[in-house]
């Protein structure tokens, strides 16, 4: 019984790189939401990002090897991120020039 | 030759780049030489013409047209097509417009060689030519009516084209607004066809609305709405009341001599020689429809007998020069649809080339005198001006006697009107014909007498106009003297019914002299009453006051110089029954509508007071929340999906 | 082999959640920027195990290059902000941060597991097994980069282009911001080495 | 090789297992041992090279005309003091070197030094060099930032600078290569580049057939790139001693000093393997077969010892094409002066960039008239 588990557990499937991406996620929306350097918010999106590439590539090794579409997908995916950072980037300099802080509880322009 | 027919598409769409070319790049260095703009323009219509003409060669030989269409759109399994359709009228069209089309854009350079919208001019006279082209080459009502809009907007812009002008700017107002009735008379009437007629088309091999499989398409829904034949003449008079506005017949006729605001080439060109032969052209391509339903073609033909004896007795107290000619147009338009209604399909079409012709030059030649009279337009300050202008002069006699029906162009296309009608046995009609061509005869001859003979009585000094005027009066005199003779079909001559309508059967006319005499005696009349009236030393001699004479006529008078009151009663109803209406309307607007809308408005804003509490500023915070959302979605969804 | 991938797959995957923690939680940003690095590395990493090395390698020059030296000269260009210690915010939203993740991270599981169950996976879509071992060896012998690239030049041609259309639009953007305002973007460089 | 190798295990008495794990790590140790080599060579071919150059004398002290005076240089860094100044962020500091060495080293693994002598031989073989080749920009930033030294900072940036700008021409020029030879493997690269273009004598020679002729603008451009990518004269801006004192790595000494050095000179050395097996047919001799062949066929009449005869005399036509590189770089170096920092970046978007993309049309265009079969 108890070999049988670990044999499920320690076997490597697709579930297992789904709890990854998952894991992943989670890290992610929590450096999202905690961190007061607008720098570290960036780099939890790409983490975010990250761990929805991990899925798709998961997706398209054991379901569809053939077409691979999930890959491709994750090649847009990275595509998309490198333009957010870049923009992201340039958003963060602009702000830094009119305001100069990079902590997120400083920023409260859209307050409403 | 096959090449010219097969991409007859591109006669249409070079104005259309012309258009956007000078549109989008008149602010640019290059402009600043106008030739420039000119070179564009005239190279394009010329490079249509001379498609047109091979064009026009190819469809003397070949019976069947050549029709090309692309789909573009579908809705459901309704499609609507554009395309070019090839044949015998739409060549004869394309050969007037072009030819027409040239010719004044070369005589605008002069004229308008001083204003500052110049560009802007033969941008807008490129879009018209684009619209007119397509309205010519369309294969189906649907897209006819997409480009009568067109040729409607055109129009719009080229009244009003001295927009800084208060009355240029109504009258274009003016102008749209009356064209929106017939559209939307044409649109239902459309739309009323189309509905009758949709599994014919569903069933057909043709495009939806088709020209060629019309007349099948007429006869299924004249059966289809059998059992109440009303229902088809609404339809088809719905349909006529596109032509009604366009062609400016009796109703809605008021906006065309307001829209004699607009520059004179354009008078010409849009308000004389093409667009308002549009309507004309419409009904010429629509005919199978009207021809099932006699109620239709008699409302036609009494529409364009009004028209003409309307047009043709208000013409006769004219002062302004540009009115008296817009008025005369009025009139040989309701010729035309007179021919039309009555069943001489192709005498109808005949006058409407010639008209094209005669009055192009007739507009021209006012235009010449106005630019050199300093746009002096009154006749009362005019005279004697063939001393200082004899080409002007010249050409003009020309049209007045095209036009009069004295020998040239306008003889022979009235006399197959005039035979047509008795064939037809519209003996009512034919007798208005004559009275109204004799009236023709004497309006025209008394604007050349008030303008070209006698003293002169401005304070202007008047100028000659240049070449570049009058070379294309010249050329225009040319066809307007000897189109009718050379296409009349008498003399072993080539014959424009043969050309026009090899479908139709053709109304065999009984050769007689008579009617054709009688015709002339008539113009011959109006000719001499004019010249005994308006030249001074037959006055004199014969010992005649004008003024006496008028007040002796004193109540038809006033009726013909107040334009019938059909002006004034249009402000009495709108005064008395629209504005009151709308007053009603604008009140509930204000009142219930907006009542609502603010209603709703204040809610929303009572909401946003409560969501505003979320908003801290934080970017952090509404992610927080976006995510708790999207967390417990989640958690739902995922129960949902599993139990 | 299989055992040697399984502790590939675990070492892997420890390096690359204790990385993305580091990220997350380390106290200077700089730091944090190296650790992303070595996670995005071992992303990588897990590409590779999954028979993806095109994407893998996009992930290096992409993530690991392109963008961790942008987020490296943010931080030195904010240098004097960044080296004051700005580590997670204590506001009632970080409370709520590690409650939603936990949940979601549970929620996810729960779905992923089929309800926490370990053997019966045959039943859903997820019971997809290791592709065949000829498949493995042709993608690995040629590379996936061949299929890729016939896909995104036939069947995801359009999205590819609106993709090169996002990024002109993306550089376009950045230039546009950062540039201070009265700049001659042109000759900007030229002119700054004339004045000195 | 792989039996043999576990064959020894089993005699041993190890579980096989170790066999597995260790068996790949045995291509980095002959890589690691030859990268050591070559960088010491190297470094006495530029200094006696320049010597050449400059009609001086070079080393000439420690061994015959000085050949040990770079083993006498690595003892010397080996047992310096290695000095960390009070600021400088120490973790960084420490791991900036290995950042930008271990790269370069796995690049060594990439690289068809024979046509066996390949430890990893990837699909995508190419590309990965590029990826890993931009990781070294990361280990300079951060070196120039964890120094704490203002001119440490300007030269990481710099360098940063520098190395995305010529990326950019150098990938697109090589794009030209993989659309030639139809494959990011660097073995079919190079293989794709034998036969000739003819069957007739001398026409079947390798050397027609190489990449340099139909990809020629290319070749230049990747040349210029490639010496701005190992921040050499004249494009050595990071390191610029004039104006940065010694750049990015002012601050460094010992061995982790060593480490830059280490990368430096072996990143020349594979930037000009690549070239070589990109554009001059890498391990392939220039005529038409090997000479070993045709010189040893009727001597040694075993085909094993024949073949590791042809795989000696690969591995010297790419030492030999290398170097000729490497020489004419180090020509350049003593030749040119060093650019301005704006000249650079205008030379690289404005000039270089436009060049390989017309690189990249041309011979796209007339790999597709030679697919389509119309020329």
């Amino acid at each position: 019984m108890f070999m049988e588990i670990f044999s499920v557990i320690f076997n490597v499937g697709l579930t297992h790189y789904l709890i990854l991406g998952a894991i992943m996620f989670c890290i992610g929306l929590l450096g999202l939401i905690i961190s007061r350097n607008v720098i570290r918010v960036l780099m939890s999106i790409e983490i975010l990002l990250c761990s929805v590439n991990i899925n798709f590539a998961a997706f398209a090794n054991y379901v569809d090897i053939n077409n691979i579409q999930g890959q491709i997908f994750a090649v847009f995916i990275i595509a998309v991120a490198a333009a957010e950072a870049a923009l992201g980037l340039a958003i963060l300099l602009s702000l830094y020039r009119n305001k100069p802080t990079i902590d997120t509880e400083e920023i409260s322009e859209l307050k409403g | 030759m096959e090449f010219f027919v097969k991409n007859a598409g591109i006669i249409a769409l070079l104005p259309l780049w012309v258009f956007l070319i000078i549109m989008f790049g008149q602010n640019l260095s290059i402009y600043e030489n106008k030739k420039f703009t000119l070179w564009l323009t005239a190279t394009s219509t010329f490079a249509g013409l001379i498609c047109s003409s091979f064009i026009l060669a190819w469809t003397m030989s070949h019976n069947e047209p050549y029709i090309q269409n692309f789909i573009w759109l579908e809705a459901g399994y309704i499609k609507l097509s554009v395309g070019v359709i090839v044949d015998n009228l739409s060549a004869m069209m394309l050969m007037v417009v072009t030819s027409v089309s040239l010719l004044i854009q070369i005589y605008s350079h002069e004229y308008m060689n001083k204003d500052e919208g110049y560009h802007r001019f033969f941008a807008y006279l490129n879009l018209f030519n684009f619209s007119m082209l397509g309205l010519v080459l369309s294969t189906n009502l649907f897209q006819t009516y997409i480009f009568w809009e067109l040729v409607g907007v055109s129009s719009y812009l080229l009244i009003g084209f001295w927009f800084r002008r208060p009355s240029a700017s109504s009258a274009a107002t003016k102008a749209f607004i009356i064209n929106r009735i017939g559209d939307c008379g044409l649109l239902l009437g459309i739309l009323g066809f189309l509905f009758f007629s949709i599994i014919f088309w569903l069933n057909s091999s043709d495009v939806f609305l088709g020209f060629s499989s019309l007349p099948q398409a007429a006869k299924y829904v004249y059966a289809a709405t059998g059992s109440t034949p009303m229902l088809y003449t609404i339809i088809a008079v719905l349909i006529f009341l596109g032509p009604v506005a366009k062609s400016a017949q009796f109703p809605l006729h008021t906006w065309l001599p307001d829209a004699m605001e607009g520059p004179t080439p354009i008078s010409a060109l849009i308000h004389a020689a093409t667009m308002v032969a549009a309507g004309v052209y419409l009904i010429a391509r629509v005919y199978p429809i009207f021809e099932l339903s006699n109620d239709a073609m008699t409302i036609i033909a009494w529409t364009g007998a009004i028209t003409a004896i309307m047009g043709a007795t208000i013409a006769i107290t004219q002062q302004d020069i540009k009115k008296a000619l817009a008025y005369s147009t009025c009139s040989q338009l309701g010729f035309m649809v007179m021919a039309m209604g009555a069943g001489a399909y192709a005498a109808g079409l005949f006058h409407l080339m010639t008209h094209a012709y005669f009055k192009a030059m007739l507009f021209l030649c006012s235009g010449a005198v106005i630019h050199g009279l300093n746009n002096q337009q009154d006749m009362k300050y005019m005279g004697g001006l063939r001393k200082h202008m004899p080409a002007v002069a010249y050409t003009y006699l020309i049209g007045c006697l095209a036009i009069s029906g004295i020998f040239l162009s306008g003889f022979w296309s009235k006399e197959e009107i005039f035979s047509g009608l008795l064939a037809n046995n519209h003996i009512v009609l034919l007798i208005i014909a004559l009275i109204v061509a004799g009236m023709t005869s004497f309006y025209m001859f008394r604007t050349y007498f008030l303008t070209f003979e006698g003293e002169y009585r401005g304070n202007e000094h008047p100028h000659n106009a240049s070449k570049v005027i009058t070379l294309p009066l010249i050329i225009f005199a040319i066809p307007s003297a000897i189109i009718g003779f050379i296409l009349c079909g008498k003399f072993g001559l080539p014959s424009f019914d043969n050309f026009i309508s090899p479908t139709h059967e053709i109304v065999e006319h009984s050769e007689n002299f008579i009617l054709p005499v009688i015709s002339l005696i008539i113009s011959l009349a109006g000719f001499g009453l004019a010249m005994v009236l308006y030249v001074d030393k037959y006055r004199d001699k014969l010992n005649i006051n004008l003024d006496n004479f008028i007040q002796k006529v004193k109540p038809a008078y006033n009726f013909s110089t107040n334009l019938w009151y059909i002006d004034k009663s249009y402000y009495k109803l709108i005064d008395y029954m629209v504005i009151p209406v709308c007053k009603l309307m604008s009140n509930f607007d204000k009142y219930i509508v907006d009542g609502i809308v603010n209603l709703i408005a204040l809610m929303t804003g009572f909401s946003g007071w409560v969501l505003r509490l979320f908003q801290n500023g934080n970017v952090q915070t509404y992610a927080t929340i976006l995510f708790g959302g999207l967390m417990l979605l989640t958690f739902v969804l995922t129960i949902y999906w599993l139990l | 082999m299989e055992v040697i991938y399984n502790l590939f797959f675990y070492l892997i995957s420890f390096v690359l959640i204790i990385s993305a923690l580091g990220v997350v939680f380390m106290p200077r940003i700089v730091y944090s920027a190296v650790s992303l690095i070595l996670a995005f590395i071992s992303v990588a990493g897990i590409f590779v195990m999954l028979n993806a090395d095109f994407l893998a390698i996009t992930q290096i020059i992409v993530y690991a290059v392109g963008i961790t030296i942008i987020l490296i000269f943010a931080i030195m260009l904010t240098g004097k902000i960044s080296e004051k210690k700005l580590w997670i915010a204590f506001a009632p939203r970080t409370l709520f941060a590690f409650a939603i993740s936990g949940a979601f991270f549970v929620t996810i599981l729960f779905a992923i597991t089929d309800g926490f169950k370990l053997v019966a996976r045959e039943s859903n879509i997820f019971s997809a097994t290791l592709p065949s071992l000829e498949t493995i060896e042709t993608l690995q012998t040629e590379g996936t980069t061949g299929i890729i690239g016939k896909a995104l030049f036939t069947k995801y041609v359009l999205p590819f282009e609106v993709l090169s259309l996002l990024l002109i639009a993306a550089m376009l953007g950045a230039i546009v911001m950062t540039k201070k305002s009265g700049d001659n973007l042109i000759n900007h460089t030229t002119k700054t080495i004339e004045e000195d | 090789m792989h039996e043999l190798y576990m064959e020894l295990f089993n005699k041993l008495g190890i579980p096989e297992i170790f066999g597995e794990i260790t068996w790949p790590i045995i291509p980095f140790v002959c890589v690691a041992a030859l990268l050591i080599i070559v960088v010491l060579f190297l470094v006495l071919m530029e200094r006696k090279v320049l010597a050449w150059l400059t009609i001086r004398k070079g080393p000439n002290r420690v061994g015959p005309f000085g050949f040990f005076q770079t083993i006498a240089d690595a003892i010397k860094l080996l047992i310096k003091e290695d000095i960390m100044s009070k600021d400088t962020n120490k973790i960084l500091f420490t791991l900036a070197p290995m950042i930008v060495f271990a790269p370069i080293m796995v690049i060594y693994g990439l690289m068809p030094f024979t046509e066996k002598f390949v430890a990893i031989n990837l699909a995508a073989g190419l590309f990965l060099v590029f990826a890993l080749s931009s990781l070294t920009t990361v280990g300079i930033v951060l070196a120039g930032w964890a120094s704490n030294n203002k001119y440490s900072l300007l030269g990481g940036m710099r360098s940063a600078a520098q190395a995305i700008s010529y990326e950019i021409p150098l990938i697109i020029s090589v794009l030209s290569i993989a659309v030639i030879s139809e494959t990011l493997n660097l073995s079919d690269i190079v293989d794709a580049q034998s036969g000739g273009i003819s069957y007739n004598i001398l026409l079947n020679w390798n050397i027609f057939s190489w990449n340099i002729w139909p990809a020629f603008i290319g070749f230049i451009v990747f040349f210029i790139c490639s010496i701005a990518e190992v921040n050499r004269i004249p494009f050595d801006l990071p390191e610029a001693e004039s104006e940065l004192v010694s750049g990015y790595n002012t601050e460094y000494s010992g061995m982790k000093f060593a480490l830059f050095f280490l990368a430096e000179y072996s990143a020349l050395f594979i930037i000009s393997v690549l070239m070589v097996t990109l554009f001059m047919g890498g391990y392939l001799s220039p005529f038409n077969g090997y000479l070993s062949n045709i010189l040893f066929q009727n001597i040694i009449h075993n085909q094993i010892i024949l073949n590791i005869f042809v795989h000696f005399e690969q591995a010297f036509w790419l030492l030999a094409k290398t170097y000729f590189v490497i020489l004419i770089i180090m020509w350049i170096r003593a030749t040119l002066p060093r650019l301005r920092a704006d000249q650079l970046m205008t030379f690289s978007w404005k000039f270089l960039l436009p060049l390989s993309l017309l690189n990249l049309t041309i011979v796209a265009i007339v790999k597709y008239l030679l697919n389509t079969g119309n020329i």
